[in-house]
């Protein structure tokens, strides 16, 4: 209650360091303005900027889903694989080959860590798994815009693949570009409700990374055609495209592909504030709801799309299962910059060299994600996956040494999660996991403005990163330990009924017998007699 | 009814029991280690000086003025809280068994805590009258409990601070209560 | 005047025996109250244990220890596996001071698993009887072998092994327990 | 290579450091010492540097005590606008030994015994000044006359500084010719002697007296701040109104509230003591709660207390309060 008083006489919006305004149309508490500088779209004018590169000769294919846990595959080794065969469930391979192995080999993780892969040798016939799709490259790309033009076949494309959906989504092996990679068909199968609005996230908010923006601006009608069939699909009462406000040459080409197909989508547009692509501060700017952390935005009626997976639901439709993505190569250190439509499983090494970005020397730090998301590589030869959206280059650098913290609040002016950045730093330095909870570490979305805005240059995300990952590990491990009693308590109690079983038997056997003593008395007089009788007549 | 309401305001703040008369120290220390142990050993000293001072003003006031058996008073008073505190701790122990075992020895250890006795010989000697015993009782307790519970606040927040080894526990705590009295001689000479 | 502080002195010690008695009365406890209060605590301590029932800290198991705690008073630094953190946990519920770990129970060190060398492993069944909480699977004269997660490290399968093939090994990190490094 | 997560130049990040945040109040600070000089006694630059010296040397030999390397400590400043502040607060005819204890008292028990910048619970500044209040009050209220300057040579003014005893040791100067109370003293002592107040005579008093004015060039130092966005308007703004809310319903009536507000260290523990983060409250509804205790027991201690200047044990009281307020403030936060 007092929350709504402070916000309505302003006092919740910070007229802190971080200079920025309240924002329409309904805004999100803290975030920071910072210059976007993306490189990777050259100099901002040209509309066609994603260049297309061959896949190389070998492919490792991660088989991981987006909580990073292995899936089983579904091919054995040596067997011949079609472009677009599935390999495992929602995995499909890039390209048509031979599985050359199975194995444990290194993939994007901040720790370097291994996972099982699929290793394919490339016979780059690229011969495609359901034979009446033929895959277009980029360039054929643009000239096929005018084809696609017409709208009436488009429109019954999209009825198809309306009536077969399911089937169409399970083939299609869509995973979220946003980032999260979460399975897109999961995503619109259960929102069977009424869903109130459908936001296609077109928010690209953090410097360098532009790899939406050059689709938007290469292929604006394809993601049209994608949008109406989204909202036909999920039957959403609003859809809503939202795109940031720098983003000028995007909103047109958008605009104008939305009007040639006449769709009821809004074009709304956002002012640039880093973390508005992130799905809380997104659904919070376009309608106003803040849904907790541990709530999906499905039950509040909000589904948030990524606009290349928008793109890539229409290649879908098309019949091309998702099997590639564009990749912003950005940072300083970056030659020449640009954006690239790479295949998944195409290692980072080898996509530097063929668009001449190879590193100078190893000083030069490789970085996967942006530069407040993402993490160094320890290695390049490591395969690009659905979750890859950029690669920076930059000189190594030494983080400045941390000073105690002053308590200036400004981490939390900007945490769009309405956290307190400080007292879960106080509270993670002094061990206390619980106070942690309590005051919602987990709500955190490791967006990095904290330590931006940090005056004693903390590494505040970091410790966060690493207290959240030490929490969840603490509750695995406590899980495993009530698990371990359970299974503890159940053997002693098999051990006490055994026990008590063999005293009962060793009881009923002595009862038996003291039972059997008396009328077997005659018996043995009668037998000892014959025994003594027997002896007689031997001895005479 | 305004020189009630000044009872209570010199007790709680001017000479505040524990940061200016210095009494009722060891369970100011002992219990401020938690948040919820200071809030129960506040509620108790609060029953417990409340309803000592009202029984210590009645005796002394009806029994040992009467038989001038003045020099009883202390023997007298001593007795009463004992009472008092043997009766809250068997209802603590009834009520909530948690909240017994974390107060633990400090629940009887009223009985000996210097300030619970201070107020009944002192308001005994200023000859209050009842409502003003009462009063002057229940502000002392006010006043212990909200320096008590400031002070476990504050150790809580310390428990986090990278305090040096030799001063780590009980050290740092001596020290913040001598500040916290720095800060309370400021209400000194409040008329 | 004498008898004036006689007379006082038996109406004052009348008066307060009657009072204490009669509040005692009013306020006996129940029979069970005190029996309760340990079972409470001892679910307690016994949530903060480890549950590895390695009997490191000298009793069969985790139950045990914590009821030991509760109602013999035993220290609350016999638990290896639990290490500074279970200490300082039950120091906090229970309003004790830590204590560093007692080091004739064992030392702290990182969750290690049981690993059987199946080749080497000659079908013996005594570390399935020993193994506290069954992790171990195999037969008479089968190939035996740990399951990982329901391992608990606590070393007890070890002695039994008459031929020696099962080592303690760190659990290798998998995608989804890594955890990220703590900045310095 | 280091596992760099926040890359904070690729970024733009436009962060302000501790040492610049600090700097920058330390430069807001000239004007006031500017009319400090003028209009009260150059001697305060003296003080200002001798409990700067000695506050930067006691931190150095701290640090070194605890083990760790103290250039970095050193340079972000935070114990050099702490002398600053005490060296204001105290009066300048202070003698230097008695600014010495109190700049040990601040460095040592406000700060380094709890473990350094921004572990400390209580503002050290004010701890230093509440501890030589009470061990020296005599010399504590020994204020200059301002305009009392001209008769007397600045070399016997130093000297006086460092003798031990300062009424004895030199009986030539006229103690109570350069020791001017300070218009509140002048109104305590006035209504102690029960002599009806001469309110003319009284404003009179304060304009021409350089306190005003030293006010004033806080005032801009403050506002200078507040605009640099180095400190945000929450805590200054509810200080002052929680000193003129209940100003304005106790005081004399008939007493101009800027008159009130203007005389004494309001404006310099509002803009510059108060805002020291580390003390103070961390969330917005923490601060206006922080800040109006602040300014009304500052009041409540001016009006009715035994010491002339409430600004101090107001600070440390709330400084108290901190973690309650904190902690009610999460539970709030939490709720909805």
């Amino acid at each position: 209650m007092l929350n709504k008083i402070t916000s309505a006489i302003g006092l919740n919006v910070s007229l802190g360091r971080s200079a920025h305004r309240k924002t329409a149309p309904f805004g999100f508490h803290g975030g920071l303005s910072l210059d976007t500088n993306k490189r990777a779209l050259g100099d901002n004018t040209e509309l066609c900027s994603i260049i297309s590169i061959n896949p190389p000769a070998l492919l490792t294919i991660p088989l991981i889903n987006y909580r990073k846990d292995s899936v089983a595959p579904k091919v054995q080794i040596h067997e011949k694989v079609k472009r677009g065969q599935a390999l495992a469930d929602n995995i499909v391979s890039p390209v048509s080959g031979v599985v050359e192995a199975i194995e444990h080999c290194e993939i994007i993780h901040p720790g370097g860590l291994r996972a099982p892969c699929v290793v394919i040798r490339n016979d780059r016939l690229d011969t495609p798994i359901n034979t009446d799709t033929e895959y277009r490259n980029n360039k054929q790309e643009q000239q096929a815009v005018s084809h696609d033009n017409d709208n009436a076949e488009a429109q019954a494309k999209i009825a198809h693949f309306i009536a077969h959906s399911t089937t169409m989504l399970d083939q299609a092996a869509l995973v979220g570009l946003g980032g999260a990679g979460f399975p897109t068909a999961q995503k619109l199968l259960s929102s069977n409700q009424d869903l109130q609005t459908l936001i296609i996230n077109a928010a690209e908010c953090e410097p360098e990374i532009a790899c939406d923006e050059a689709l938007m601006r290469s292929s604006s009608i394809q993601i049209a055609y994608g949008i109406s069939a989204l909202s036909q699909l999920t039957q959403c009462k609003r859809c809503v495209v939202a795109i940031e406000d720098t983003k000028t040459l995007a909103i047109e080409s958008m605009r104008t592909a939305l009007d040639t197909i006449d769709s009821t989508a809004e074009l709304m547009i956002i002012p640039t504030r880093y973390p508005a692509g992130a799905e809380s501060p997104l659904i919070q700017n376009v309608t106003g709801q803040f849904i907790p952390h541990n709530e999906k935005p499905i039950n509040h009626g909000v589904i948030c799309i990524n606009v290349a997976t928008t793109y890539a639901l229409w290649q879908a439709i098309n019949g091309q299962p998702m099997d590639s993505r564009v990749v912003s190569l950005g940072g300083a250190e970056m030659p020449n910059p640009c954006n690239v439509r790479v295949r998944f499983g195409t290692p980072v090494s080898y996509v530097l060299q063929q668009t001449g970005n190879a590193p100078a020397d190893d000083t030069i730090r490789i970085r996967a994600g942006g530069p407040l998301s993402g993490f160094d590589l320890h290695s390049t030869n490591v395969p690009i996956t659905a979750m890859t959206n950029c690669i920076l280059a930059e000189a190594a650098l030494c983080a400045p040494a941390a000073q105690p913290c002053i308590r200036c609040d400004d981490c939390a002016d900007v945490c769009p999660a309405m956290l307190q950045p400080q007292q879960l730093y106080w509270y993670t330095q002094a061990a206390e996991h619980d106070k942690c909870e309590e005051l919602q570490l987990d709500a955190c979305i490791e967006c990095g403005c904290c330590d931006l805005v940090c005056p004693a240059s903390i590494k505040l995300t970091e410790t966060f990163r690493f207290a959240k990952s030490n929490a969840n590990y603490i509750k695995a491990q406590q899980q495993l330990a009530d698990d371990a009693e359970l299974r503890f308590l159940d053997r002693k109690n098999r051990l006490e009924q055994k026990e008590q079983a063999r005293q009962l038997a060793i009881e009923q056997r002595k009862e038996k017998l003291r039972s059997q003593k008396k009328p077997d008395r005659e018996k043995i007089n009668a037998a000892l007699n014959r025994i003594r009788s027997k002896r007689h007549t031997q001895k005479d | 009814m305004s020189e009630y309401a000044l009872i209570i305001l010199t007790t709680v703040l001017v000479n505040n029991f524990v940061l200016t008369q210095f009494l009722g120290l060891c369970p100011f220390m002992g219990v401020s280690r938690s948040l919820d142990a200071a809030i129960g050993m506040g509620m108790a000293t609060t029953f417990v000086l409340t309803l000592a001072s009202t029984l210590s003003f009645v005796i002394d006031h009806w029994l040992l003025d009467p038989f001038n058996l003045r020099y009883l008073r202390t023997i007298s008073f001593i007795l009463i809280i004992a009472i008092v505190v043997q009766f809250s701790e068997i209802v603590i122990r009834r009520r909530s068994p948690m909240l017994h075992r974390v107060l633990g020895l400090y629940l009887p250890l009223i009985t000996t805590n210097c300030a619970v006795l201070g107020v009944a010989l002192l308001s005994a000697r200023q000859h209050h009258s009842l409502v003003e015993a009462v009063l002057f009782g229940f502000g002392a307790a006010c006043g212990f409990t909200l320096v008590l519970v400031l002070f476990s606040l504050l150790r809580t927040r310390l428990s986090g601070a990278d305090i040096p080894n030799a001063f780590k526990g009980n050290a740092i705590g001596l020290i913040t209560a001598g500040i916290m009295s720095l800060a309370f001689m400021g209400f000194s000479g409040l008329s | 005047m004498s008898i004036g502080i006689i007379f006082s002195l038996l109406l004052v010690l009348a008066m307060l025996i009657l009072m204490g008695s009669l509040l005692s009365y009013l306020t006996r406890p129940a029979d069970n109250a005190q029996a309760d209060s340990d079972t409470l605590m001892i679910d307690a301590v016994n949530a903060v244990l480890p549950q590895t029932q390695c009997a490191q800290c000298g009793y069969p198991g985790c139950r045990p220890y914590a009821t030991a705690i509760i109602k013999e008073h035993e220290l609350i630094n016999r638990c290896p596996p639990g290490g500074e953190r279970t200490v300082s946990q039950l120091s906090e519920l229970l309003g004790t001071p830590t204590l560093p770990i007692d080091d004739s129970c064992g030392v702290e060190k990182p969750v290690q698993l049981a690993i059987i060398d199946e080749a080497a492993c000659i079908g013996c069944t005594l570390c399935i009887h020993a193994c506290p909480v069954d992790a171990i699977v195999g037969a008479a004269k089968l190939m035996h072998t740990v399951i990982a997660e329901q391992c608990t490290g606590c070393e007890l399968c070890l002695p039994p092994c008459p031929v020696d093939c099962i080592d303690l090994v760190a659990p290798a990190p998998t995608a989804a327990n890594w955890q990220w490094p703590q900045p310095t | 290579m280091a596992n760099i997560i926040v890359d904070r130049r690729a970024a733009g990040a436009k962060a302000l450091s501790t040492q610049r945040i600090m700097l920058s109040v330390v430069l807001a600070l000239i004007p006031g010492i500017v009319a400090y000089c003028y209009f009260i006694s150059p001697l305060v630059l003296v003080n200002a540097l001798f409990a700067v010296l000695t506050a930067l040397l006691l931190e150095a030999f701290a640090i070194r005590l605890r083990g760790k390397k103290c250039m970095p400590q050193i340079q972000d400043a935070s114990i050099a606008l702490a002398a600053i502040l005490l060296a204001l607060a105290v009066p300048p005819m202070i003698p230097l030994w008695q600014l010495l204890v109190g700049v040990a008292v601040m460095v040592l028990l406000g700060k380094h015994v709890y473990g350094g910048l921004g572990h400390n619970p209580f503002n050290p500044a004010m701890v230093g000044y509440a501890a030589m209040l009470i061990s020296f009050p005599q010399s504590m209220t020994l204020w200059m006359d301002p305009l009392g300057l001209e008769n007397l040579a600045l070399v016997d003014l130093i000297q006086a500084k460092l003798t031990l005893n300062i009424v004895t040791s030199n009986p030539q100067i006229a103690w109570d010719g350069i020791t001017q109370a300070t218009p509140l003293e002048h109104i305590r002592s006035l209504k102690a002697q029960s002599q009806t107040i001469v309110l003319s005579d009284l404003i009179q008093r304060t304009m021409d007296s350089g306190w005003c004015w030293v006010n004033l060039g806080f005032l801009l130092g403050g506002l200078f701040l507040l605009f640099k966005r180095i400190i945000q308007w929450h805590i200054p703004v509810s200080v002052i109104a929680g000193y003129v809310l209940w100003a304005g319903l106790f005081s004399e009536p008939g007493l101009p509230l800027h008159l009130s507000v203007f005389s004494g260290s309001l404006i310099l523990g509002a803009f510059f003591i108060a805002t020291d983060p580390v003390t103070a409250a961390s969330s917005k509804r923490g601060r206006l709660i922080f800040g109006f205790g602040i300014g009304s027991l500052s009041f409540v201690i001016r009006e009715f207390g035994g010491y002339p200047e409430g600004i101090a044990f107001a600070v440390l009281l709330m400084n108290l309060c901190v973690p309650l307020i904190d902690h009610a403030d999460r539970q709030l936060a939490r709720r909805n």
